[in-house]
């Protein structure tokens, strides 16, 4: 396995890149952050069907593009490079659930990127074997709320384990409530079926598998938005301190400030080797998944953490301020590292994986 | 004067000025006049000359006779830093004019120093003031700038000769804040609210006399206002577990459910950082007291920034599902709610300015390295080039 | 309680500084650790005896001078500022065993410090309440190991503890063999007994009470060993970056160096504060005193670690040769962070005693 | 040239050559004289001017042939050091004189670089050679010089002209190790035992014809050798779990009554670590060989020394009162005794030089903020003086 990116993989990511520079300006996602459309539908649209981003982990035989994970993980993060508002993650979870169900007539229009499926678990959900339930089924209805959820705002179709099972429910059929998120780049909402009509997609272990391979695809795929998170505010800030002069001098000439973001870099760099050896984990099924995806969540999540932190901490009292970027990546950057499972959470179960009981 | 003559002066003030039934302003006014304001300050000027350390002898009396004090956390800034500085470079008249509506609370002080391009390097400030007739027109944009809005004066530095290296072109003014010219617009934080301003000067005219100091003496001036800023951030007697490590520990002996044994090492390292940090807060007191240097001070304001950030990180993690959420994002002024009834996510987002505000927490390890170990000097390209051609 | 020291403590500290300087200079210290004489037992008499540092403790009743464990721990931070080769850390331990004890008849010759005697306990043994047992009793003679216990091999007599009770048993009764330690300034012994005569100073309760009360004297007294072993780090560094040149400046003259030591100045800060209080708590009998003294381990420990491998680290590759101080310092610093429980042991003892469980 | 006619050209060779049967160092010269040496370096000299890729491919045909190997480790600094700089910049007749003896390991190879006063500054080194008609006469101190009690030959840089600034006035020479003028003594580290050495130059005399490129070129020549050592230190492939943190995670198996709760997640935290620095490692790698230039080798060396002074550390504390033990504190040379055959006390002692031996974290933390980051330099005061007049 390669940890290094393809010719075909960097053509992707400038793609993606372009379009986001140029409809998901930060200036633009705070924006947004007030307003009453939280979710970009239609940059959404754009990356999913246009630029086809939805079909990429999808088999062919599925309408798909028939590429793997490691290009989706290469799209994860230039999303997280711009914080874009798009309900990237929830669908791939719901991808990938779907995938093991080979849930066809849901695939297929997933893949065209014409609907949003998204697997409605709390966010901050983390590793377990079997998945969190908090709605019971009653026949072809769902009644119960499930709280935190990402994504569900944007979604077409919501995901729900019930009992031992797991639904395909539209949206609109149930009550999404907003809540407000730290991050308010990606919004979550308890979503609440009262009665909700439900197609029944599958019972007992196939339903555990979907539950645990959207888990591993979420957990993979945030590692590389945490990635690039943490490059743009590498970046940004060694752009900034080469521009900002106190004392007469660029600020970016005093050592201890080099020396940290040297310090920095060396975490990036780990973080980017560890986060594509994940995404070529679970682009060709590695049994090493699992120690591969808590390993890079563990990692890349303390990086993304520290690289905002920074990057607040040496751009000084402007960034503290509402109008200028930084504040979206510290908040995205904090909400990520609980996301899915912290940090402690990732090294208890890597334990677990690795022999080195508590 | 000791402290029983002190107290027999209150006593007797208060025999002749009953605070339960006098208007709270004259009663403050009157205690000014009777130099039991702040009693280290001169005679007529609310003072008495009497040592600093029994303030709180006077203090305590009128507080235990429940009398009104001048609301000391609104006029911090005018008690904390104008009026030391209005003491030492005013004139008489500025003295008179200044110092009593000060302390009673009357007139709101603010302080127009920080700029966009002039932080931790305050003497590059560009606000520029240019003579003109018996006054002088200042422009120029400053920030950070708490109670900007409620205040009626503003200390203020301004650059009166740019081809002067920068130390030496500032003057030190008092800015009327109700001039046509100021603008005065809230500055949103990242937790939502407005803690401080942005003040914008335009043509703003400042007469001569309101000049505090010699033209070109600004720096030396604002010397004694950034002084008595440093001593006022040492941090005030608390009892263990108190602050963010009390919020924490709190939520981790309420809700069992969210411990982990990873956890537990990370909690006791912070709360074994937090007390650390108060015994060397408590130590510094000591030393102040004694009238030994404090240089503890600024490793008690650069500790007590990382440990607020630590504990707060930790916090949001402990927390999880419930860390994800905010409590309000709204822009509004702060309304002296303080941080622990907040969100765990507003203690977070507003320990970042720890580090940043009062001196960032890189200028102070520069003044520990210099001034404490004397290790040499950060070496310096700007200390006698024209301030206009620095490089910005 | 002031955290500050007394113009008695200075003065204190002024003399045991001098004799150090004069008798136990680091060149000294090291050509001892590979001598037959691993601790310096003339300079131990001048302390104990001639400036009367094995008194302090000891009310006048008992022969002592009635001063108490805070000038005791300033004697210890000078101790640990010279890495002395004497046996103050055991000693002290014992002294205040026999305290709990009133054993006058051995309290007596310790306090005028004509006889030495130790607690022989692994140095490695955290706070328990009960003491470690390896040995047992039978009438009146002892059987059994001890292993690894600091400053056995300069006692006259040591502090056994047996069954539930606690013997005094002539050192010269006893086998001390050598043990090879890391830190060669402070040289553990394995103390076998092999029906060894010993008088029965206590059993039950007592014993317990001597045994915590033991501990907790070498816990507090540690931490203040460790403060000056970070003295003399911190200032020795802080020296020689002013001296070194490097690319024609000065090295203390990079900032990044200055930040750390900057941070190490700190955390020494903080070390101090922490240090007094568990010597002021330890000679108050504050009800506090288990707090103080698990606080005090857990900070300064880590904090002389920091400072002397900081202390390697900026003198660069002259420090890693055996010909210079550093190593003393480095070993003596690591092997403290053992002694007596580690940081991470304190910490769960502290956890139990502020009321955070684990 | 492909790895099918190399593998050719070996069989061929082992024919003629049988290696159960031939002496160890005829064999080694034979093969060094049929070019299948290096083979990347030219025909005549060991080599055939193949691609170094196809290295592996000759050395596993002798390898698996039962061929004796010229033992690498022992000549590391000549393999590694001085032949690319021997072939770079040497003349004809040095090449031939030097290489041949230098890969067949009948002369070892020592470096002469580093002085008491020129460490992370080697520039600044003051071993001075003065010419003495058609030779120089050398005097100074080296020191942390391996091989150098086992070493023919040295290559050395010294200064020639201290009137001009550090890197101007520098030339490279080979030195004779068994000139009466040299003295080696082992210097005795942390550890107890001798890696290294200092070398003492006493009036040596080196004849011009061992000069290494022109005279006061020194500096650059010493970049060939300098940059070939970088590449080395960039770390093989290793398995999860080699290294430091197997040496610990196999205690934590087998010890169960060491194990406490918060020494678990700090476990964990440096399994993470140590995976991420090995990924990282391999992820070097694959660039290196796709021709990609390879920064990550500063990350991978400056994490590494890191990680394996933070697990050696932890290690020692999770021992406890074992920890307090050390194994072995006599002077003697290592022999080949590798660290995770020594005590956890001699893994934390001998990781303490990994940040300080072949660049300093401090030096790799430059590097990567200014060649990477594009950081401003330090402000460098040394450039355009005279070597003689630097503050030492």
């Amino acid at each position: 396995m390669s940890l290094l990116y393809s010719d075909v993989e960097e053509e992707l990511r400038g793609s993606v890149r372009r379009v986001l520079a140029d409809r998901a300006p930060w200036t633009a996602v705070l924006k947004r952050t007030e307003s009453d459309e939280p979710y970009d539908q239609a940059l959404w649209r754009t990356l999913a069907a246009d630029i086809g981003v939805a079909a990429l982990p999808v088999p062919e035989e599925f309408g798909g593009a028939g590429a793997s994970w490691r290009e989706a993980a290469v799209v994860a993060e230039e999303l997280g490079r711009a914080v874009a508002p798009v309900p990237y993650l929830g669908a791939a979870m719901a991808t990938e659930a779907l995938l093991t169900l080979a849930a066809d007539e849901l695939l297929r229009p997933v893949a065209a990127g014409q609907r949003t499926v998204v697997l409605a678990v709390p966010l901050g959900t983390g590793p377990t074997a079997t998945p969190p339930v908090s709605v019971r089924a009653d026949g072809d209805t769902l009644t119960g709320t499930v709280t935190g959820v990402a994504d569900a705002l944007a979604a077409d179709v919501l995901l729900v384990f019930a009992g031992d099972a797991i639904y395909a429910v539209e949206a609109a059929a149930a009550t999404r409530t907003p809540v407000l998120s730290l991050d308010l780049t990606r919004r979550l909402a308890d979503v609440t079926f009262d009665a909700a009509p439900a197609r029944r997609l599958a019972a007992g272990e196939p339903t555990r598998q979907a539950w645990r391979a959207g888990w591993r695809a979420g957990a993979v795929l945030l590692a590389s938005e945490q990635l690039g998170l943490a490059e743009w505010c590498l970046t940004t800030t060694v752009e900034y301190v080469k521009t900002r002069h106190q004392f007469g001098r660029p600020v970016g000439s005093f050592q201890a400030l080099k020396h940290r973001l040297a310090e920095l870099w060396v975490a990036v760099t780990q973080a980017r080797a560890v986060a594509r050896y994940a995404a070529g984990c679970l682009a060709d099924d590695d049994p090493d998944t699992a120690v591969a995806a808590s390993l890079a969540q563990a990692h890349c999540s303390a990086v993304a953490v520290r690289a905002a932190e920074e990057c607040v901490q040496m751009h000084g009292g402007i960034a503290m301020t509402w109008e200028h970027p930084a504040h979206l990546y510290l908040k995205r950057a904090k909400s990520d590292s609980i996301a899915l499972g912290t940090p402690a959470r990732h090294r208890a179960t890597l334990a677990g994986l690795v022999d080195l009981p508590g | 004067m000791d402290a029983t003559e002190l107290r027999e002066r209150v006593r007797d003030f208060l025999q002749r000025h009953d605070p339960a039934t006098m208007d709270r302003l004259e009663f403050l006014r009157a205690r000014f006049d009777a130099g039991l304001a702040w009693i280290s300050y001169p005679e007529g000027l609310g003072g008495l000359g009497a040592p600093r350390s029994l303030q709180p002898v006077v203090d305590n009396e009128f507080a235990a006779a429940g009398a009104p004090d001048n609301d000391p956390m609104r006029i911090a800034i005018g008690l904390g830093m104008a009026a030391p500085t209005i003491l030492r470079h005013g004139t008489d008249e500025q003295r008179r004019r200044w110092l009593r509506p000060l302390w009673t609370g009357e007139e709101v002080w603010c302080q127009l120093f920080s700029e966009p391009g002039a932080g931790s390097d305050l003497a590059a400030l560009g606000t520029r003031a240019a003579r003109d007739g018996d006054g002088w027109i200042v422009n120029g944009q400053k920030v950070w700038t708490s109670l900007a809005h409620e205040a009626r004066w503003a200390i203020l530095i301004a650059r009166t000769d740019p081809a002067l290296p920068k130390h030496q072109g500032i003057t030190y003014f008092v800015c009327d804040m109700t001039d046509p010219g100021v603008e005065v617009r809230p500055l949103r934080q990242i937790t939502g609210e407005a803690e401080f301003n942005e003040v914008f000067l335009s043509d703003v005219r400042i007469p001569d006399a309101h000049r505090l100091g010699e033209v070109g003496e600004g720096w030396r001036v604002a010397q004694t206002t950034l002084m008595n800023e440093r001593v006022a951030i040492g941090g005030g007697a608390v009892p263990r577990g108190a602050g963010f490590i009390g919020v924490v520990a709190r939520a981790w002996r309420e809700r069992p459910e969210l411990r982990t044994p990873g956890q537990h090492d990370a909690l006791m390292k912070l709360w074994v950082s937090a007390e650390a940090g108060r015994l060397t807060a408590q130590r510094l007191r000591e030393q102040l007291a004694t009238g030994q240097p404090g240089f503890e001070g600024s490793a008690v304001k650069y500790a007590f920034a990382r440990l607020n950030q630590e504990i707060s990180g930790f916090e949001l993690e402990l927390l999880g599902e419930d860390g994800l959420r905010y409590d309000d994002y709204t822009m509004r002024r702060p309304t002296g709610v303080g941080w622990d009834a907040r969100s765990p996510g507003y203690r977070y987002l507003r320990a970042k300015g720890n580090s940043i505000e009062g001196g960032t927490s890189e200028i102070l390890s520069n003044i520990i390295a210099e001034r404490v170990l004397g290790l040499p000097p950060e070496i310096r390209v700007d200390k006698d080039v024209a301030w206009k051609d620095l490089p910005r």
